[in-house]
């Protein structure tokens, strides 16, 4: 789960490091009164989409009536198809240096590793491809933790400001402190800034919580919705339902994440587009297919579905069950091609018969058939002109 | 033979009491698996259809001697329940479960290590040696005794391929779910080198996805190492960059994991890279055959 | 430093640790206060010495008055030579049944115990002696910390009772927070109860923290001064000066503890009874040793002084100086004797030649000489009828 | 010979531009002891009296090839110094400091024995082969060149000892202080089978204190291995239980520590314990003319 920039701050100022003073606010009233109380300000843009200060999501305010006129243009814009509703409102830094922080997972080691670069404030994946020597890391032993020497030999080694070590040295044992208390997955500061009166600050902050682990923090379920931009993930996700929107017009579903994977493949190679990623996972009842397929309608563009199950736990039958459920509850206006094999498939097979869902001998034929029917639909218009 | 498990494998389910402990268990006898104890906390001294149960590992294994565990404890006591197993000893724990928190994980992971104990998964389906012994919750009817070698990060693709093989009369040795989460006890690698060491599998398949780099590593150690035949399959191809695709491991993140690094890290090993689950049947029959 | 019962709980509290509602009062009209609010309550004298519920510190009280009244016998009350300042009112629990739980240092192990008996509510130490196998005992990696599967397999070995067992466990798991987060040597809860009603409570707590992880610990700084029962302990500790106050009337002073152990040892070898263990530690200077003998002059029971002193950051000369300068600065009545070594032995004999305080040729002749001189005080009145 | 430090001992202090680092280093040096380099965070780039000093442990190392790091760095930093030199692979790390905390110190000790390294201390003076090197604090003077291995707890008995032995003109092979703290590094056993392993200690002076298991200890061990002749003191015989001697290890708690314990174990195992420091010298004298 992706927290907001306001988010992650105050997760970092509860732990001790120092974020510039701030607010966030969903209002231009609410922008000028805190930029009365701050001075001159930023207006950040929230949104969970990089780039946004590039999109004209973030700017600077002298005055209280400033700040106003600049929330107007930003509150409410669309930035890379989010709509901006909320902005942090932030006292202004005089900012001398800036350094990139980041924990995060590294996989091939199997445990987190920080990361530290002096070339802060701009994109670390770009450093990572253009400067890789630019990038200290420091792996993280899970069981003791980061340790005050590791850090020390990773800010000496990145080439930290030696006037702000002390306030710098915080900023990354908060940090870890976050990462772990939290259970972040990912926890950054860039920049990691040190001001013209040479005191370090988390000038900017993203923290992606593990949503495993979300069970452990109450006090962030409120955030849940905000992290997620689209309306159907949304719904998906509040129905614990794996689904992952892509721009195609074809929806996807199938049983279980590699299998769902392989389907969307299948779909973009034999020429279609793949409208979402949908997993009903393992053991699936009818009731969840059905489920499933109103999700991946809640999407206007979707114009055909592909369903492949492979009946290992999930049965056949209960999956044509599903189906047939959902078209007599359901007004489905667009085809759908049904693959089954494995567990039950004859007796789903047999379920299917006489309704308009006759299973397709392989995915390959679903796919393909699903893409045609998409096709003659886009291309009938013109065809009867 | 086979890798890991065999007819000597002594099973213990932790969670054996819940609803997919006692499913999976029933499935394993069955199939032919022993299993020989359940752990559920407070549920000492009961049984489940002849099983005993006990209320912790360490009772599990004196009275039991079990040289395996699989675990169907839930996300938030899964990390605990591996280093549970781990402290008593067991050489092989299997974690089925999902979602379990990542630095958990990460503790577990060494917990395990540092005993010097092998960890398959978390979330995996476990693993079966056809005709020997199945840990876990592959479906029993799929498999058929031969020599091919599967791994995969999927469940349901690892049937897939495993219905795909057995139609056309080939079997597999070991068939093994390493499983789908961002940090796993063992992985392609470690797979790949016990496969190397078993006389009865003579090709593997590796089934692969996007995220993290441990099909790069494999491709590495192949290189590096060189291996029996291995024909694999990456799923996810078309996925876009920093979307989870199901699988808490599968997504591209900050330019790493995705799928064309990883095919052509294969393909410069001369591992051959299907695009379709068929296509991988089709290169395994072609080089078992001219393998035998 | 040893906490008192309130601020342990409080503390235990904070970690999530059920304890009974109370409150500590140094008044009897706050005890009826809070008696009032509580309803039956138990008065417990705050005193840091065991055994004070044999020694009538521990009394029930159904009603407000009742409690008004025991709270007057117990305030004010003496305890193994302490005086009752305080005491703690709480609800009355109706105990089930008793457990002991404690977390210590396992020195031989060099790692922390969980230690679990389902022999609570007595002294531990008994049963630890006496029933050695009804301790059961887990070694706590320092890396991973008190897992969960090690206190259920604890619980269960303990037999600890089924029907409480996640209260009970939660309780422990708090336990080892409370150690680790507040750096203690020792947490204890005894007994741990389980109530008529079947919840788990800390009914009594002692948590010990370690000294030289104070300074991580502002907050509990406000405790120091009651966590040392004797004056001059107290004293002595608020100058960082180790001093253990001891039963006899010979002060003792050497620098290093070794040294001061072997000296309290030489002067009780050759009959004499020491009054205090005292360090002035490496590298004292004049000043140090001024302070350290003004120290264990502040126990009136002090008749004489074996100083012993072995050179080696420690300078003879330096403590010969301490010794002048005590001397007349402080109306000293009582004899002293002083042995020095090693560095700068002569600088610091040649400094004392004048003085009452000649050095003598070993540390067993400057404690008889002291012993004898002491002695001879006692006598010579008795001599003199 | 000696143990664990001679001629060829590289020394790292860490922590050398503070008070008490720079003068001992300073002291070190005169005894004769290679001082390579300094740590101290911040500092580096500097120089104390000709020995460079680096940010990090690992620069040091890469730079001055130390065998050997020395801690002054005080207890709120002192288990991360020690920790610093662990991972930087230091084979002997040694830490004067007191005043650590103890979770701090468990920490340190396990990180410590995880990579196979040792630990003197902490809340120690360091040790001294005579007439080779000296790392810690002791004062210069007092040693003479000899076989006699002495191993304490305690700082100034430790100097009182060698004063007294010296002064009799028994010298020393390596004497070693292994601190006061309730856990340290190096225990008396640990000790007794280096100096075992010694063929130029011909017999051990072993100084305890009341608190602990470790006199026990070393009488077990000597008593199960055998040992060369031993002879014991132990201070703080007349402590009351549940106070702390100074030192946060000398401490009688629980029933445990108290110094009969001790004294019996030793005895049971043939080690007579002195009353006296002079007494220990007689009876040094006296065994070291028997078996030369």
């Amino acid at each position: 789960m992706k927290l907001q920039e306001y988010v992650s701050k105050d997760l970092l100022r509860k732990a001790g490091v120092p974020v510039p003073h701030g607010q966030v606010a969903e209002s231009v009233d609410q922008v000028e009164e805190i930029a009365r109380r701050l001075g001159p300000v930023a207006v950040k843009a929230q949104v969970l989409v990089g780039g946004r200060g590039k999109a004209g999501g973030i700017k600077l305010a002298d005055t209280p009536e400033d700040a106003r006129q600049v929330a107007q243009q930003i509150l409410g814009m669309d930035i890379k198809g989010l709509t901006v509703e909320k902005v942090l409102v932030e006292q202004q830094q005089k900012i001398a240096k800036e350094y990139y922080a980041g924990i995060t997972l590294d996989r091939a080691r199997r445990q987190f590793v920080l990361m530290l670069s002096s070339m802060g404030g701009v994109d670390i994946e770009e450093v990572a491809a253009e400067h890789p020597d630019a990038i200290i890391k420091v792996p993280i032993d899970p069981s003791f933790g980061l340790l005050a020497y590791q850090i020390r030999d990773a800010m000496f080694r990145a080439d930290f400001d030696r006037g702000a070590f002390k306030g710098l040295q915080g900023i990354l044992g908060g940090l870890w402190r976050v990462t772990q208390d939290k259970d972040a997955m990912l926890a950054e500061v860039n920049p990691l800034a040190v001001t013209d009166a040479g005191n370090a600050i988390a000038a900017d902050a993203k923290i992606d919580i593990d949503d495993s682990a979300l069970f452990r923090h109450p006090d962030l379920a409120q955030y849940e919705a905000e992290s997620i931009n689209d309306s159907v993930e949304r719904y998906a996700a509040e129905h614990n339902v794996p689904y992952v929107k892509l721009d195609g017009n074809i929806g996807i579903i199938a049983n279980g994440a590699g299998l769902a994977m392989m389907t969307m493949d299948a779909v973009r190679r034999l020429g279609g587009q793949p409208a979402n990623f949908l997993d009903v996972s393992g053991g699936a009842r009818a009731e969840v297919v059905r489920q499933a397929i109103q999700i991946v309608l809640m999407d206007p563009k979707v114009e055909g579905i592909v369903m492949n199950i492979f009946g290992g736990i999930t049965r056949g039958d209960e999956v044509a069950r599903g189906l047939l459920e959902a078209a007599s509850t359901m007004d489905i206006k667009v085809p759908i091609a049904i693959r089954i094999a494995g567990t039950r498939e004859a007796e789903g097979r047999k379920l299917l018969e006489d309704s308009p869902f006759t299973p397709e001998p392989s995915l390959d034929a679903a796919a393909t058939t699903i893409i045609r029917q998409v096709h003659e639909k886009h291309a009938a218009p013109v065809g009867g002109q | 033979m086979s890798i890991l498990i065999d007819q000597n494998t002594r099973v213990v389910v932790q969670g054996l009491t819940g609803r997919e402990g006692s499913f999976h268990a029933d499935q394993m006898k069955k199939f032919g698996t022993q299993v020989v104890a359940g752990v559920t906390p407070g549920k000492g001294g009961t049984e489940v259809d002849g099983v005993p149960v006990f209320d912790t590992m360490r009772e599990a294994i004196e009275k039991t001697s079990p040289n395996c565990s699989v675990s169907f404890v839930p996300g938030p006591g899964s990390a605990d329940a591996v280093m549970e197993a781990a402290d008593a000893g067991i050489p092989l724990i299997v974690a089925i479960t999902e979602r379990t928190p990542i630095h958990d994980e990460a503790r577990a992971y060494r917990y395990v290590k540092d005993r010097g104990l092998r960890l398959i998964g978390p979330n995996c389906p476990g693993l079966v040696s056809a005709g020997k012994s199945k840990v876990g919750i592959m479906p029993n009817q799929l498999f058929k005794e031969g020599n091919v070698g599967v791994v995969s990060r999927s469940g349901t693709l690892t049937y897939e391929m495993v219905n795909e093989l057995s139609s056309r009369n080939i079997g597999q040795s070991t068939v093994l779910g390493i499983g789908g989460d961002p940090i796993i006890g063992t992985s392609f690698t470690d797979a790949l080198e016990l496969f190397n060491a078993d006389p009865d599998t003579h090709l593997i398949v590796l089934i692969g996805e996007i995220g993290g780099t441990d099909e790069e590593d494999a491709a590495r150690y192949i290189g590096d190492h060189g291996s029996k035949p291995v024909v694999a399959f990456i799923s996810g191809r078309t996925a876009p960059p920093g979307k989870r695709m199901g699988h808490a491991g599968a997504i591209i993140t900050g330019g790493q994991g995705g799928p064309e690094h990883k095919v052509q890290a294969f393909e410069k090993v001369g591992v051959p890279v299907a695009n379709t689950i068929a296509e991988v049947a089709d290169l395994a029959a072609r080089r078992l055959g001219a393998a035998t």
